[in-house]
């Protein structure tokens, strides 16, 4: 019985493939059906995941198993219904309180998480003699990473026009920004046909046996 | 903005379809040269004396199978060529199976191989940032049992690991957040240890800044073609070297499509020019 | 009897051997007195291994960690209480297992009330903060700030008065993720504007999103947007829809919506992984004039190959600054630029210090 | 009251994460990671809104039999068959309502609910995903097309970047003396990668990173509170 049903998953998997990749081609039932199907399973997914990953660890468990040392997640809970009020019209506002706990979250870490890796990492980071490199490919190289770095945040400048040297260095900027650009765009095609490498590695694998899996 | 007459994409997909296809049911083979990132993770496993601990971080899902398990095994490989003791641990809930199914995968190579004296999985932590960060402050009270509920207590290979200080090196396998970028920013900023991770080939870009003089990132396995080039340095050629044929055509055809893209937009051009008048 | 004697042996070898291995116990700086570091050397004599264990008052003694290692230091951050002396001793064996000898030692934490190592991060944030904040005050004394074209923001009248035209929907996806990140809430507040757009052209507003709590931020925000143009009876509840959190599920969901509603344009404002591509390409082949704008690195070459206009990384968050002209937003955003002043000017003094062989500079903003 | 007590709550909570961050001493140290674990339960809670929404959007839709109202049957068939596995058998380890059945799991190999999300919602997944491939090729196709500079740029290290990453990049410029390796391809792309990109990349990063300060901090301050909604 086990092994029936392991074939019919294989089966289910291949129909919902081909479903898929025949929006390709147009819109049509199939693609339609497999959409609904993957909105409504999904949508069931993160639903049961939610209540048995997130809610009953991180407030269930320690509620129940040890209030004393974890009565402060009341105050989440609380928040939680609180958000929940918005079902009712009346008591919509409501729901603003955990929402600006939130923001306040987000705003405060994100405040200093991204002065430290986006700003003053990417700071010390550039910081370098260009002049040091084992050969002059990598002098170039570095001394073109300085002076992209430098001219694309120029670009970025957005209080003054761009004119004059300002806006030669934010037209260079942006030179270096389309360059990088197009480079991760072609490195990226590599990953995304890597995608269409798995499914086809199932399809004739798992499902056809024409090839090694 | 005048648009030139192009070919219905949709021939395009077909041909990318049967480009992709047709390599992987006849391999050709084609031969491959390994780049400096992949070598620094190959020198850095290489390098890792006998006995030492890694900390594998498996921080992706079924989505990314296709380009990260390849380089997922033949890491997983080297290390215990290397007799290098693996903890497995998981940032994103599915990739505890995601760990299970390599070890399953090499099982077989490995009879010697003891769980949790030679490698144990510890299973998912949620919370990313946060849950590196408090296992660089307590690991135990983060991962107090593995993946079958075992004390770690019990398990020889964790002895001694209350952080990150007994930890040769941690490799992240990553496709997005949490995954290369936390682990840097804790294990290697905040405590010091090297760092290294393989990641899909999109997210790339944003992880070589991290390659820099200080070491944040010790190396880089970027998608397949790291993964290919890999497979050819510990000299056991897998799924990804296959892989690496079918890329290679379907990047020829992309490349062929731009090329007649241009000569049909310069062709217009020169037309409307003479015609225009 | 023979505890005791044991007991002295142990006590006079402590004694007589302490001095040929150090083992020293510091509290850890710059924490919350939650770990001790622990160094030894027993390089004078021939120990394979060692043991170290500790005792808090009122419990047993416990094995911290073992170690090969002669030299060594070790981070003992397991129930360490600030305040409480904690007893150590080292164990160093042979390799048969036989205790060579043994130390003892004790030592108390302390927590700190300052990270003296972020004090970089403290001196950037301070500056970056106190600049803003002095900007926006400076424009709202009624200072003129001016502010560059962002090129992709001409399309949002062009969007809405082409979808009245074709009596089509305009589609706005504020991005995949969730409120905690900042890219959504600056989605949301272009959203705001469109909707107020909408509003008065009396176009249609199509909203899936992929998160409760997005899902409730952005009804209220165009709700807000329709009273504002005076319209609250044309505003629909229901143009704002969640579809699932699922990433590849919601893609799904909305390509769907673009081929069978074929919105005449499409937003996508805010955080995107690798679903933009697949929006964007199915948005154009229906037709849509596009515009994009995140802040993911590696997301930006897709919108910028395939939408029609694309906010580059920073130009989404200042795209609110450019529409309202509210002399607070621009203020900041000239605060923001001169962050960017400051980033530069350190950059070269950096550059120039490493050139010449000063690295002062460079390890005092690494540290955080 | 309902305005202000919001917005003074978003600066408190702001401001004392921003502080924390400085402070080891408890319990600041421990403070943004609790308050991440909230954010998690909060939403935890909310994601009740969406499923709610969800229901009511398309039981509107199938009641006024909109055009195909037949599919968004099988969407909330879908839903409701997922959640009742799930809660009735539980995923994984966790055990559902019913415990963990089981003799269904061992006649279906997993649990049900397992058993659904492996073989269809992943292949699902997967797929999604795999279209990638075709709409980049498409989109190159479309749009690597040198009008300007800036279009050549990116056209130029597209196809430079492509070639380098395959087979063929080495086999067009393999037999370049050692005296020009530099342009043998694969060296190319990684040196584009390395250079020219990461400039690029890093550009990107601080501007965007000044944005998200900026933003943060007006939202903190109170000056952005678009996300509050009505007057």
């Amino acid at each position: 019985m086990e092994q029936f049903f392991a074939t019919l998953g294989i089966w289910l998997g291949a129909l919902f493939t081909f479903a898929i990749f025949s929006f390709l081609y147009k819109d049509n039932p199939f693609y339609k059906t497999a959409e609904q199907i993957f909105v409504g399973l999904s949508a069931g997914y993160w639903f049961v995941y939610t209540v048995f990953s997130i809610l009953i660890p991180n407030l269930y468990d320690p509620l129940t198993q040890d209030f004393s040392a974890n009565w402060i997640k009341i105050i989440p809970a609380i928040l939680g219904i609180m958000m929940l009020m918005r079902l009712i019209p009346k008591t919509e506002w409501v729901s603003r309180f955990p929402i600006s706990v939130v923001i306040g979250t987000t705003s405060g870490v994100f405040f200093l998480r991204y002065l430290k890796s986006d700003v003053l990492n990417q700071l010390t980071a550039t910081m370098i003699n260009p002049f040091i490199g084992e050969n002059w490919v990598v002098i170039v190289g570095q001394i073109l990473l300085i002076v992209g770095t430098i001219t694309g945040v120029i670009y970025f400048y957005f209080s003054k026009k761009h004119t004059g040297a300002l806006g030669v260095s934010a037209k260079i900027g942006i030179y270096f920004l389309m360059v990088s650009f197009g480079a991760a765009f072609g490195y990226t095609a590599m990953a995304r046909i890597s995608l269409l490498i798995g499914r086809l590695q199932f399809l004739l694998g798992d499902w056809l046996g024409i090839i090694q899996p | 903005m005048r648009k030139t007459k192009q070919i219905d994409r949709r021939w395009l997909f077909l041909l990318i379809f049967f480009g992709v296809a047709l390599p992987l049911i006849f391999t050709i083979g084609l031969p491959l040269e390994t780049t400096k990132n992949v070598h620094m993770v190959y020198d850095l496993i290489d390098g890792m004396p006998k006995g030492s601990r890694a900390l594998l971080s498996f921080d992706y899902d079924p989505a990314s199978m296709p380009e990260l398990h390849p380089m997922a095994k033949a890491v997983v490989k080297h290390c215990f060529d290397k007799e290098i003791n693996i903890i497995f641990t998981a940032m994103w809930p599915m990739g505890v199976q995601m760990a299970d199914d390599i070890i399953e995968q090499l099982k077989d190579d490995y009879p010697d191989l003891k769980y949790g004296e030679d490698y144990v999985n510890l299973g998912f932590k949620a919370g990313g940032m946060i849950t590196i960060q408090s296992m660089g402050k307590n690991f135990r009270e983060v991962f107090p049992k593995d993946m079958n509920g075992s004390s770690i207590d019990e398990l020889p290979i964790m002895e001694g690991i209350n952080n990150f200080s007994n930890i040769g090196f941690v490799f992240s396998l990553s496709a997005g957040a949490p995954g290369i970028k936390e682990w840097v920013q804790i294990a290697h900023d905040a405590y010091g240890r090297p760092t290294s991770g393989g990641c899909t080939g999109v997210s790339a870009p944003a992880m070589l800044p991290y390659i820099n003089e200080q070491k944040q990132l010790t190396g880089l396995l970027a998608g397949l073609k790291a993964a290919a080039e890999y497979e050819t340095l510990i000299k056991t050629p897998g799924s990804a070297t296959k892989g690496m044929d079918a890329q290679s055509i379907a990047h020829l055809i992309i490349i062929i499509f731009i090329a007649i893209g241009n000569i049909n937009y310069w062709r217009d051009r020169k037309a409307l020019k003479k015609g225009g008048k | 009897m023979k505890k005791t004697l044991i007991f002295l042996f142990i006590f006079i070898s402590c004694f007589l051997f302490s001095q040929e291995i150090s083992f020293n116990i510091k509290d850890k700086p710059n924490d919350d007195g939650a770990a001790l570091i622990l160094s030894w050397d027993t390089s004078q004599i021939e120990a394979s291994k060692i043991i170290i264990e500790r005792k808090a008052p009122d419990s047993d003694l416990i094995i911290i960690t073992s170690s090969q290692e002669v030299v060594g230091t070790f981070e003992d951050g397991t129930d360490i209480d600030p305040g409480i002396e904690y007893n150590y001793r080292l164990s160093a064996l042979d390799e048969n297992g036989k205790v060579l000898h043994i130390v003892r030692t004790t030592a108390s934490s302390s927590s700190q009330w300052f990270n003296k190592k972020k004090i970089s991060l403290l001196i950037l944030a301070l500056l970056i903060s106190v600049s803003i904040v002095y900007y926006i005050f400076s424009a709202k004394s009624g200072k003129d700030l001016y502010i560059r074209k962002i090129g992709g923001l001409e399309s949002m009248d062009e969007s809405v008065g082409r979808a009245t035209e074709m009596g089509r929907p305009i589609l706005f996806i504020p991005g995949t993720l969730d409120l905690d990140d900042m890219q959504t809430i600056a989605g949301l507040t272009l959203l705001r504007r469109l909707a107020q757009k909408a509003a008065e052209y009396d176009a249609k507003l199509i909203v899936p999103v992929c998160r409760s709590m997005v899902l409730s931020t952005a009804k209220e925000v165009v709700k807000e947007a329709y009273m504002k143009a005076g319209r609250p009876d044309a505003f629909d509840p229901d143009s704002v829809f969640y579809l699932t959190d699922d990433q590849f599920g919601y893609v799904a969901g909305v390509d769907g919506i673009i081929v069978r509603e074929k919105p005449a344009a499409n937003f996508f404002l805010g955080a995107f992984y690798a679903e933009s591509l697949i929006l964007a390409e199915t948005g154009f082949s229906s037709g849509a004039i596009q515009t994009a704008g995140t802040a993911m690195p590696s997301q930006l070459p897709f919108f910028v190959v395939a939408c029609d206009y694309t906010l580059i990384g920073e130009e989404l968050f200042a795209a609110s600054a450019y529409l309202s002209k509210d002399p607070h937003q621009l203020g900041s955003l000239k605060g923001q630029d001169f962050g960017k002043a400051i980033f530069i000017v350190v950059l070269t003094i950096g550059i120039i210090l490493e050139i010449s062989g000063v690295h002062f500079l460079k390890d005092f903003l690494a540290l955080h | 009251m309902k305005r202000k007590i919001p917005l003074l709550i978003t600066f408190t909570v702001g401001i004392i994460l921003i502080i924390s961050e400085f402070i080891p001493h408890k319990p600041f140290g421990q403070l943004s990671g609790e308050l991440e674990i909230w954010f998690l339960i909060i939403s935890g809670f909310a994601i009740l809104l969406g499923q709610l929404s969800l229901f009511k959007v398309n039981i509107l839709k199938i009641q006024y039999k909109q055009r195909d109202w037949q599919f968004y049957v099988i969407t909330l068939i879908s839903f409701v068959v997922m959640v009742t596995l799930g809660f009735l058998w539980g995923t994984g380890k966790s055990a559902g309502m019913l415990g963990h059945g089981e003799i269904i799991t061992s006649t279906l190999g997993h649990k049900p609910f397992d058993y659904l999300f492996h073989n269809v919602y992943q292949h699902l997944q997967a797929t999604m995903f795999s279209l990638l491939a075709f709409f980049i090729a498409s989109a190159a196709y479309r749009a690597f097309i040198g009008r300007t500079v800036e279009s050549n740029l990116l056209l130029t290290s597209a196809v430079l970047v492509m070639l380098g990453n395959t087979t063929f990049g080495s086999l067009l410029t393999g037999w370049l003396p050692e005296s020009l390796n530099f342009l043998h391809l694969p060296k190319v792309s990684e040196f584009i990668m390395t250079f020219p990109t990461t400039a690029g990349q890093r550009a990107i990063m601080i501007g965007a990173g000044l944005g998200i300060i900026g933003s943060s901090l007006r939202i903190i301050l109170g000056i952005e509170r678009s996300y509050l909604g009505g007057e």
